[in-house]
Protein backbone atom coordinates (compact mmCIF):
# COMPACT_ATOMS: atom_id res chain seq x y z
CA UNK A 1 0.00 0.00 0.00
CA UNK A 2 1.36 3.22 -1.12
CA UNK A 3 0.71 6.94 -0.34
CA UNK A 4 2.48 9.68 -2.12
CA UNK A 5 1.94 13.85 -1.76
CA UNK A 6 3.63 15.74 -4.13
CA UNK A 7 4.15 18.51 -4.75
CA UNK A 8 4.59 18.98 -8.76
CA UNK A 9 2.72 17.72 -11.83
CA UNK A 10 2.10 14.08 -12.11
CA UNK A 11 1.36 11.92 -14.72
CA UNK A 12 -1.37 9.27 -13.21
CA UNK A 13 -1.13 6.66 -15.86
CA UNK A 14 3.02 6.44 -15.45
CA UNK A 15 2.24 6.09 -11.97
CA UNK A 16 -0.33 3.66 -12.18
CA UNK A 17 2.32 1.59 -14.89
CA UNK A 18 5.59 1.80 -12.32
CA UNK A 19 3.54 0.61 -9.35
CA UNK A 20 2.02 -2.10 -10.93
CA UNK A 21 5.17 -3.19 -13.01
CA UNK A 22 7.01 -3.60 -9.65
CA UNK A 23 4.30 -5.64 -7.98
CA UNK A 24 4.82 -9.30 -7.43
CA UNK A 25 0.92 -10.33 -8.68
CA UNK A 26 1.08 -11.01 -12.10
CA UNK A 27 -1.60 -13.49 -12.72
CA UNK A 28 -3.06 -12.53 -9.26
CA UNK A 29 -5.03 -10.12 -10.16
CA UNK A 30 -8.77 -9.70 -12.17
CA UNK A 31 -9.35 -6.44 -11.20
CA UNK A 32 -8.10 -2.71 -11.07
CA UNK A 33 -10.01 0.10 -10.18
CA UNK A 34 -9.21 3.76 -10.61
CA UNK A 35 -10.26 6.98 -10.35
CA UNK A 36 -8.41 10.55 -10.86
CA UNK A 37 -9.52 13.89 -10.03
CA UNK A 38 -8.55 16.53 -12.21
CA UNK A 39 -8.58 20.09 -11.91
CA UNK A 40 -11.49 22.07 -13.95
CA UNK A 41 -11.19 25.70 -15.14
CA UNK A 42 -14.64 25.93 -13.45
CA UNK A 43 -16.42 25.58 -9.94
CA UNK A 44 -19.73 26.44 -9.19
CA UNK A 45 -20.36 28.84 -12.02
CA UNK A 46 -17.20 30.78 -11.91
CA UNK A 47 -14.06 30.26 -14.49
CA UNK A 48 -11.10 29.45 -12.29
CA UNK A 49 -7.66 29.84 -13.31
CA UNK A 50 -5.36 28.43 -10.59
CA UNK A 51 -5.59 26.51 -7.27
CA UNK A 52 -3.44 25.92 -4.43
CA UNK A 53 -3.75 22.83 -2.27
CA UNK A 54 -3.00 23.36 1.47
CA UNK A 55 -2.80 20.14 3.66
CA UNK A 56 -1.80 19.09 7.10
CA UNK A 57 1.23 17.74 7.06
CA UNK A 58 1.39 14.33 8.51
CA UNK A 59 -1.87 14.07 9.53
CA UNK A 60 -2.52 13.55 5.43
CA UNK A 61 -1.03 10.77 5.47
CA UNK A 62 -2.17 9.15 8.74
CA UNK A 63 -5.51 9.91 7.68
CA UNK A 64 -5.24 8.61 4.24
CA UNK A 65 -3.37 5.19 5.69
CA UNK A 66 -6.24 4.98 8.23
CA UNK A 67 -8.72 4.83 5.51
CA UNK A 68 -7.14 1.99 3.41
CA UNK A 69 -6.61 0.13 6.59
CA UNK A 70 -10.39 0.12 7.03
CA UNK A 71 -10.62 -0.65 3.51
CA UNK A 72 -8.85 -3.47 3.81
CA UNK A 73 -10.57 -4.65 6.46
CA UNK A 74 -14.33 -4.39 4.38
CA UNK A 75 -12.74 -5.84 0.94
CA UNK A 76 -10.42 -7.97 -0.02
CA UNK A 77 -7.71 -6.04 -2.02
CA UNK A 78 -4.38 -7.30 -2.59
CA UNK A 79 -3.34 -3.39 -3.31
CA UNK A 80 -3.66 0.17 -3.11
CA UNK A 81 -2.26 3.49 -4.21
CA UNK A 82 -2.44 7.26 -3.87
CA UNK A 83 -1.30 10.08 -5.00
CA UNK A 84 -2.48 13.34 -3.83
CA UNK A 85 -1.24 16.94 -5.47
CA UNK A 86 -0.54 19.43 -3.26
CA UNK A 87 0.83 22.76 -3.95
CA UNK A 88 0.20 25.49 -7.03
CA UNK A 89 -1.90 23.38 -9.51
CA UNK A 90 -3.48 24.51 -13.23
CA UNK A 91 -6.02 23.85 -14.42
CA UNK A 92 -6.00 19.91 -16.61
CA UNK A 93 -3.85 18.57 -13.86
CA UNK A 94 -4.35 15.88 -12.07
CA UNK A 95 -5.43 16.34 -8.30
CA UNK A 96 -5.64 12.67 -6.92
CA UNK A 97 -5.13 9.18 -7.95
CA UNK A 98 -6.47 6.03 -6.38
CA UNK A 99 -5.77 2.57 -7.74
CA UNK A 100 -7.46 -0.64 -6.18
CA UNK A 101 -6.07 -4.15 -7.39
CA UNK A 102 -8.09 -6.74 -6.24
CA UNK A 103 -9.03 -10.40 -7.60
CA UNK A 104 -12.78 -9.87 -8.33
CA UNK A 105 -14.17 -6.58 -9.48
CA UNK A 106 -16.68 -5.93 -6.81
CA UNK A 107 -13.63 -5.38 -3.89
CA UNK A 108 -12.18 -2.85 -6.33
CA UNK A 109 -14.94 -0.96 -7.71
CA UNK A 110 -16.67 -0.71 -4.14
CA UNK A 111 -13.32 0.05 -2.24
CA UNK A 112 -12.14 2.48 -4.63
CA UNK A 113 -15.50 4.07 -4.25
CA UNK A 114 -15.25 4.42 -0.48
CA UNK A 115 -11.73 5.22 -0.23
CA UNK A 116 -12.10 8.43 -2.14
CA UNK A 117 -15.40 9.33 -0.48
CA UNK A 118 -13.31 9.25 2.73
CA UNK A 119 -10.56 11.23 1.47
CA UNK A 120 -13.54 13.73 0.36
CA UNK A 121 -14.30 14.19 3.91
CA UNK A 122 -11.80 13.08 5.96
CA UNK A 123 -7.99 14.08 4.62
CA UNK A 124 -6.78 17.13 5.93
CA UNK A 125 -6.55 18.82 2.37
CA UNK A 126 -7.97 22.38 1.49
CA UNK A 127 -8.38 24.12 -1.86
CA UNK A 128 -8.27 27.69 -2.66
CA UNK A 129 -9.54 29.29 -5.81
CA UNK A 130 -7.91 31.45 -8.06
CA UNK A 131 -10.81 33.00 -10.04
CA UNK A 132 -10.37 34.89 -13.51
CA UNK A 133 -10.85 38.03 -11.98
CA UNK A 134 -7.82 37.29 -9.62
CA UNK A 135 -10.01 37.03 -6.63
CA UNK A 136 -9.00 33.79 -4.77
CA UNK A 137 -11.75 32.17 -2.50
CA UNK A 138 -11.52 29.14 -0.16
CA UNK A 139 -13.71 26.15 -1.40
CA UNK A 140 -16.02 25.91 1.26
CA UNK A 141 -17.22 22.45 1.01
CA UNK A 142 -16.77 19.12 -1.22
CA UNK A 143 -19.61 18.48 -4.17
CA UNK A 144 -21.99 15.38 -3.13
CA UNK A 145 -20.79 11.64 -3.18
CA UNK A 146 -24.36 10.74 -5.34
CA UNK A 147 -25.12 11.24 -8.74
CA UNK A 148 -28.32 12.47 -9.27
CA UNK A 149 -29.72 10.42 -11.66
CA UNK A 150 -31.37 11.72 -14.82
CA UNK B 1 2.44 21.92 33.88
CA UNK B 2 0.84 21.34 30.85
CA UNK B 3 2.63 22.47 26.93
CA UNK B 4 0.46 22.21 23.65
CA UNK B 5 1.07 23.72 20.76
CA UNK B 6 -1.79 25.10 18.89
CA UNK B 7 -2.00 24.77 14.85
CA UNK B 8 -4.36 26.30 11.81
CA UNK B 9 -5.10 25.77 8.47
CA UNK B 10 -6.27 27.45 5.32
CA UNK B 11 -9.14 29.93 5.80
CA UNK B 12 -8.88 29.84 9.49
CA UNK B 13 -5.34 30.04 9.59
CA UNK B 14 -5.98 33.61 7.41
CA UNK B 15 -8.84 34.27 10.03
CA UNK B 16 -6.40 34.38 12.69
CA UNK B 17 -3.58 35.29 11.23
CA UNK B 18 -1.15 32.86 12.25
CA UNK B 19 -0.29 29.04 11.41
CA UNK B 20 0.91 28.21 15.02
CA UNK B 21 1.30 28.75 18.82
CA UNK B 22 2.34 27.28 22.33
CA UNK B 23 0.09 27.30 25.42
CA UNK B 24 1.11 26.79 28.97
CA UNK B 25 -1.95 25.73 31.02
CA UNK B 26 -2.13 24.34 35.04
CA UNK B 27 -4.75 21.62 34.52
CA UNK B 28 -6.32 19.73 31.48
CA UNK B 29 -9.07 21.16 29.37
CA UNK B 30 -11.25 20.33 26.65
CA UNK B 31 -9.98 21.50 23.30
CA UNK B 32 -13.26 24.00 23.06
CA UNK B 33 -11.88 25.09 26.18
CA UNK B 34 -8.42 25.52 25.13
CA UNK B 35 -9.85 27.89 21.95
CA UNK B 36 -12.29 29.96 24.02
CA UNK B 37 -8.90 30.48 26.46
CA UNK B 38 -6.88 31.42 23.38
CA UNK B 39 -9.67 33.21 21.18
CA UNK B 40 -12.29 34.97 23.39
CA UNK B 41 -15.17 34.09 20.43
CA UNK B 42 -17.06 31.03 19.81
CA UNK B 43 -15.28 28.16 18.10
CA UNK B 44 -17.18 28.38 14.31
CA UNK B 45 -19.81 26.05 13.83
CA UNK B 46 -18.05 23.91 11.61
CA UNK B 47 -14.41 23.73 12.91
CA UNK B 48 -12.71 20.26 12.92
CA UNK B 49 -10.22 19.73 15.74
CA UNK B 50 -7.34 17.23 15.80
CA UNK B 51 -5.04 16.14 18.92
CA UNK B 52 -2.03 14.30 17.64
CA UNK B 53 -3.22 14.35 14.02
CA UNK B 54 -6.12 11.88 15.07
CA UNK B 55 -10.04 14.06 15.07
CA UNK B 56 -11.81 14.45 18.30
CA UNK B 57 -14.64 15.98 19.60
CA UNK B 58 -14.60 19.13 20.94
CA UNK B 59 -15.52 17.77 24.83
CA UNK B 60 -11.51 15.71 24.60
CA UNK B 61 -9.30 16.85 27.64
CA UNK B 62 -5.70 17.66 25.98
CA UNK B 63 -2.23 16.30 27.87
CA UNK B 64 1.27 17.67 28.11
CA UNK B 65 3.14 17.68 24.66
CA UNK B 66 -0.59 17.64 22.28
CA UNK B 67 -0.90 19.24 19.35
CA UNK B 68 -4.01 20.70 18.99
CA UNK B 69 -5.15 21.43 15.45
CA UNK B 70 -8.28 23.61 14.73
CA UNK B 71 -9.23 23.96 10.71
CA UNK B 72 -12.64 24.33 8.28
CA UNK B 73 -14.04 21.29 6.63
CA UNK B 74 -11.46 19.84 4.48
CA UNK B 75 -11.73 19.67 0.83
CA UNK B 76 -9.37 17.52 -0.93
CA UNK B 77 -9.46 14.90 -3.58
CA UNK C 1 -17.57 7.38 -27.43
CA UNK C 2 -15.47 4.68 -28.45
CA UNK C 3 -15.63 0.87 -28.56
CA UNK C 4 -11.83 -0.90 -29.73
CA UNK C 5 -12.59 -4.67 -30.14
CA UNK C 6 -8.62 -6.00 -30.52
CA UNK C 7 -7.14 -9.43 -31.13
CA UNK C 8 -3.39 -8.79 -29.83
CA UNK C 9 -2.48 -7.43 -26.21
CA UNK C 10 -3.37 -3.70 -25.71
CA UNK C 11 -1.30 -2.21 -23.03
CA UNK C 12 -4.56 0.21 -20.59
CA UNK C 13 -2.93 3.06 -19.67
CA UNK C 14 -1.40 3.83 -22.95
CA UNK C 15 -4.91 3.43 -24.77
CA UNK C 16 -6.35 6.00 -21.78
CA UNK C 17 -3.60 8.73 -22.61
CA UNK C 18 -3.77 8.49 -25.78
CA UNK C 19 -7.49 8.44 -25.82
CA UNK C 20 -7.46 11.25 -23.15
CA UNK C 21 -4.81 13.50 -25.38
CA UNK C 22 -7.16 13.71 -28.24
CA UNK C 23 -10.14 14.86 -26.31
CA UNK C 24 -11.18 18.28 -26.88
CA UNK C 25 -12.09 18.36 -22.61
CA UNK C 26 -8.80 20.55 -20.90
CA UNK C 27 -10.08 21.48 -17.72
CA UNK C 28 -13.77 20.34 -18.39
CA UNK C 29 -13.67 17.11 -16.62
CA UNK C 30 -12.55 16.71 -13.38
CA UNK C 31 -13.36 12.61 -12.58
CA UNK C 32 -11.80 9.77 -14.67
CA UNK C 33 -13.43 6.57 -13.58
CA UNK C 34 -11.20 3.69 -15.37
CA UNK C 35 -11.90 -0.36 -14.46
CA UNK C 36 -9.25 -2.55 -15.93
CA UNK C 37 -10.15 -6.63 -16.14
CA UNK C 38 -6.99 -8.97 -16.30
CA UNK C 39 -6.52 -12.61 -16.58
CA UNK C 40 -5.93 -14.50 -13.49
CA UNK C 41 -4.31 -17.65 -13.64
CA UNK C 42 -6.81 -19.21 -11.44
CA UNK C 43 -9.89 -19.39 -11.54
CA UNK C 44 -13.19 -21.55 -9.49
CA UNK C 45 -10.07 -23.10 -7.36
CA UNK C 46 -7.52 -24.29 -10.99
CA UNK C 47 -4.53 -23.14 -12.38
CA UNK C 48 -5.80 -21.89 -15.70
CA UNK C 49 -2.51 -21.13 -17.98
CA UNK C 50 -4.58 -19.84 -21.36
CA UNK C 51 -7.66 -18.63 -22.35
CA UNK C 52 -9.63 -18.03 -25.58
CA UNK C 53 -12.19 -15.18 -26.20
CA UNK C 54 -15.07 -16.23 -28.82
CA UNK C 55 -17.03 -13.32 -29.47
CA UNK C 56 -20.09 -12.24 -31.64
CA UNK C 57 -18.81 -9.98 -34.20
CA UNK C 58 -21.05 -7.00 -35.24
CA UNK C 59 -23.40 -7.69 -32.57
CA UNK C 60 -20.38 -7.31 -29.29
CA UNK C 61 -20.11 -3.45 -31.26
CA UNK C 62 -24.10 -3.13 -31.02
CA UNK C 63 -24.64 -4.04 -27.58
CA UNK C 64 -21.53 -1.88 -25.93
CA UNK C 65 -22.52 1.02 -27.99
CA UNK C 66 -26.59 0.69 -26.52
CA UNK C 67 -24.98 0.07 -23.01
CA UNK C 68 -23.40 3.50 -23.50
CA UNK C 69 -26.14 4.85 -24.83
CA UNK C 70 -27.79 4.01 -21.67
CA UNK C 71 -25.20 5.05 -19.20
CA UNK C 72 -25.22 8.63 -20.77
CA UNK C 73 -29.26 9.07 -20.55
CA UNK C 74 -28.60 8.33 -16.90
CA UNK C 75 -25.57 10.19 -15.90
CA UNK C 76 -23.64 13.13 -17.05
CA UNK C 77 -21.09 11.78 -18.86
CA UNK C 78 -18.19 13.61 -21.36
CA UNK C 79 -16.73 10.91 -22.74
CA UNK C 80 -16.53 7.13 -22.68
CA UNK C 81 -13.91 4.33 -24.19
CA UNK C 82 -14.15 0.44 -23.98
CA UNK C 83 -11.60 -1.57 -25.29
CA UNK C 84 -12.13 -5.55 -24.79
CA UNK C 85 -9.85 -8.06 -26.20
CA UNK C 86 -10.59 -11.44 -27.95
CA UNK C 87 -8.64 -14.12 -29.57
CA UNK C 88 -5.68 -16.07 -26.87
CA UNK C 89 -4.65 -14.57 -24.04
CA UNK C 90 -2.14 -15.31 -21.01
CA UNK C 91 -2.43 -15.16 -17.75
CA UNK C 92 -2.10 -11.18 -16.55
CA UNK C 93 -2.75 -9.47 -19.87
CA UNK C 94 -5.68 -7.21 -19.84
CA UNK C 95 -9.01 -8.67 -21.29
CA UNK C 96 -11.02 -5.16 -20.86
CA UNK C 97 -10.98 -1.29 -20.23
CA UNK C 98 -13.63 0.62 -19.45
CA UNK C 99 -12.98 4.55 -18.73
CA UNK C 100 -15.32 6.96 -18.28
CA UNK C 101 -14.44 10.97 -17.85
CA UNK C 102 -17.17 13.53 -16.34
CA UNK C 103 -17.68 16.62 -14.51
CA UNK C 104 -18.40 15.67 -11.20
CA UNK C 105 -16.51 11.58 -9.91
CA UNK C 106 -20.17 10.36 -9.11
CA UNK C 107 -21.36 10.52 -12.21
CA UNK C 108 -17.59 9.21 -13.43
CA UNK C 109 -18.13 6.30 -10.98
CA UNK C 110 -21.41 5.05 -11.30
CA UNK C 111 -21.40 5.06 -15.46
CA UNK C 112 -18.44 3.33 -14.93
CA UNK C 113 -19.51 0.11 -12.77
CA UNK C 114 -22.52 0.48 -14.13
CA UNK C 115 -21.12 -0.12 -18.07
CA UNK C 116 -19.05 -2.83 -16.64
CA UNK C 117 -21.87 -4.68 -15.23
CA UNK C 118 -23.90 -4.69 -18.28
CA UNK C 119 -21.44 -5.83 -20.60
CA UNK C 120 -20.72 -8.86 -17.93
CA UNK C 121 -24.24 -9.55 -18.71
CA UNK C 122 -24.99 -8.60 -22.28
CA UNK C 123 -22.22 -8.25 -24.33
CA UNK C 124 -21.45 -11.61 -26.30
CA UNK C 125 -18.36 -12.63 -25.42
CA UNK C 126 -17.23 -16.27 -24.30
CA UNK C 127 -14.27 -17.73 -22.60
CA UNK C 128 -12.73 -20.95 -23.11
CA UNK C 129 -9.97 -21.68 -20.32
CA UNK C 130 -6.99 -23.82 -20.42
CA UNK C 131 -6.15 -25.32 -17.14
CA UNK C 132 -2.63 -26.65 -16.43
CA UNK C 133 -4.01 -29.93 -17.65
CA UNK C 134 -4.40 -28.97 -20.82
CA UNK C 135 -8.01 -29.76 -20.34
CA UNK C 136 -10.37 -26.84 -21.81
CA UNK C 137 -13.51 -25.74 -20.37
CA UNK C 138 -16.50 -23.12 -21.01
CA UNK C 139 -16.25 -20.55 -18.59
CA UNK C 140 -20.26 -20.76 -17.52
CA UNK C 141 -21.08 -17.43 -15.68
CA UNK C 142 -19.53 -14.90 -14.85
CA UNK C 143 -19.15 -14.11 -10.78
CA UNK C 144 -21.54 -11.81 -9.15
CA UNK C 145 -21.67 -8.09 -9.10
CA UNK C 146 -21.47 -7.64 -5.38
CA UNK C 147 -18.76 -7.94 -3.20
CA UNK C 148 -19.04 -10.10 -0.26
CA UNK C 149 -18.42 -7.48 2.72
CA UNK C 150 -15.94 -8.83 5.40
CA UNK D 1 -40.67 -17.72 -48.79
CA UNK D 2 -38.86 -17.08 -45.39
CA UNK D 3 -35.15 -17.67 -45.62
CA UNK D 4 -32.94 -17.11 -42.24
CA UNK D 5 -29.55 -17.48 -41.46
CA UNK D 6 -28.89 -19.40 -37.85
CA UNK D 7 -25.68 -18.93 -35.66
CA UNK D 8 -24.14 -20.74 -32.85
CA UNK D 9 -21.61 -19.35 -30.45
CA UNK D 10 -18.91 -20.76 -27.83
CA UNK D 11 -20.20 -23.92 -26.14
CA UNK D 12 -23.29 -24.06 -28.21
CA UNK D 13 -21.19 -24.17 -31.67
CA UNK D 14 -19.12 -26.88 -30.44
CA UNK D 15 -22.25 -29.27 -29.09
CA UNK D 16 -24.02 -28.85 -32.27
CA UNK D 17 -20.71 -28.97 -34.44
CA UNK D 18 -21.32 -26.11 -36.63
CA UNK D 19 -21.73 -22.44 -36.55
CA UNK D 20 -23.87 -21.48 -38.94
CA UNK D 21 -26.74 -22.56 -41.50
CA UNK D 22 -29.46 -21.60 -43.47
CA UNK D 23 -33.30 -22.54 -42.88
CA UNK D 24 -36.00 -22.18 -45.43
CA UNK D 25 -39.39 -21.89 -44.07
CA UNK D 26 -43.18 -21.56 -45.71
CA UNK D 27 -44.15 -19.15 -42.60
CA UNK D 28 -43.24 -17.05 -40.13
CA UNK D 29 -42.70 -19.20 -36.82
CA UNK D 30 -40.99 -18.02 -33.53
CA UNK D 31 -37.56 -18.50 -32.65
CA UNK D 32 -38.21 -21.69 -29.99
CA UNK D 33 -40.20 -23.23 -33.45
CA UNK D 34 -37.09 -22.75 -35.07
CA UNK D 35 -34.86 -24.56 -32.93
CA UNK D 36 -37.06 -27.22 -32.42
CA UNK D 37 -37.40 -27.87 -36.14
CA UNK D 38 -33.89 -27.73 -36.32
CA UNK D 39 -32.54 -29.92 -33.50
CA UNK D 40 -35.69 -31.93 -32.75
CA UNK D 41 -34.51 -31.54 -28.81
CA UNK D 42 -35.82 -28.92 -26.41
CA UNK D 43 -33.70 -25.30 -26.18
CA UNK D 44 -31.45 -25.52 -23.53
CA UNK D 45 -32.52 -23.56 -20.13
CA UNK D 46 -30.40 -20.64 -20.46
CA UNK D 47 -29.86 -20.15 -23.88
CA UNK D 48 -29.74 -16.69 -25.56
CA UNK D 49 -31.53 -15.67 -28.61
CA UNK D 50 -31.17 -12.43 -30.79
CA UNK D 51 -32.22 -12.14 -34.15
CA UNK D 52 -30.11 -9.33 -36.14
CA UNK D 53 -27.89 -8.47 -32.82
CA UNK D 54 -30.94 -7.68 -31.09
CA UNK D 55 -31.50 -9.76 -28.01
CA UNK D 56 -35.72 -11.72 -28.06
CA UNK D 57 -37.82 -13.65 -26.35
CA UNK D 58 -38.58 -16.97 -26.92
CA UNK D 59 -41.67 -16.36 -28.65
CA UNK D 60 -40.57 -13.80 -30.98
CA UNK D 61 -41.67 -13.85 -35.01
CA UNK D 62 -38.93 -14.30 -37.59
CA UNK D 63 -38.89 -12.05 -40.49
CA UNK D 64 -37.52 -13.09 -44.49
CA UNK D 65 -33.71 -12.73 -44.09
CA UNK D 66 -33.44 -12.67 -40.11
CA UNK D 67 -29.79 -13.74 -38.34
CA UNK D 68 -31.16 -15.61 -35.37
CA UNK D 69 -28.09 -16.53 -33.04
CA UNK D 70 -28.38 -19.16 -30.41
CA UNK D 71 -25.67 -18.95 -27.46
CA UNK D 72 -25.20 -19.91 -23.79
CA UNK D 73 -24.70 -16.85 -20.81
CA UNK D 74 -21.97 -14.54 -22.09
CA UNK D 75 -19.25 -14.91 -20.05
CA UNK D 76 -16.77 -11.64 -20.89
CA UNK D 77 -15.14 -8.59 -19.04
Amino acid sequence: MTIKIVETVFEPFQEIHAFQMQLALNGKFGATSIFIGTMRDFNEGDQVHAMTLEHYEGMTQKQLEKIIEIAKDKWTILEALIVHRIGDILPSEPIVLIAIWSAHRADAFDACQYIMEELKSNAPFWKRETLNSNQTRWVVKNTDSSANQK
Amino acid sequence: MIIITLRYFASLREQIGRSQETLTLTDSITVLDVWQKVHQTPLPDNTLIAVNMEYVERMHYICDGDEVAFFPPVTGG
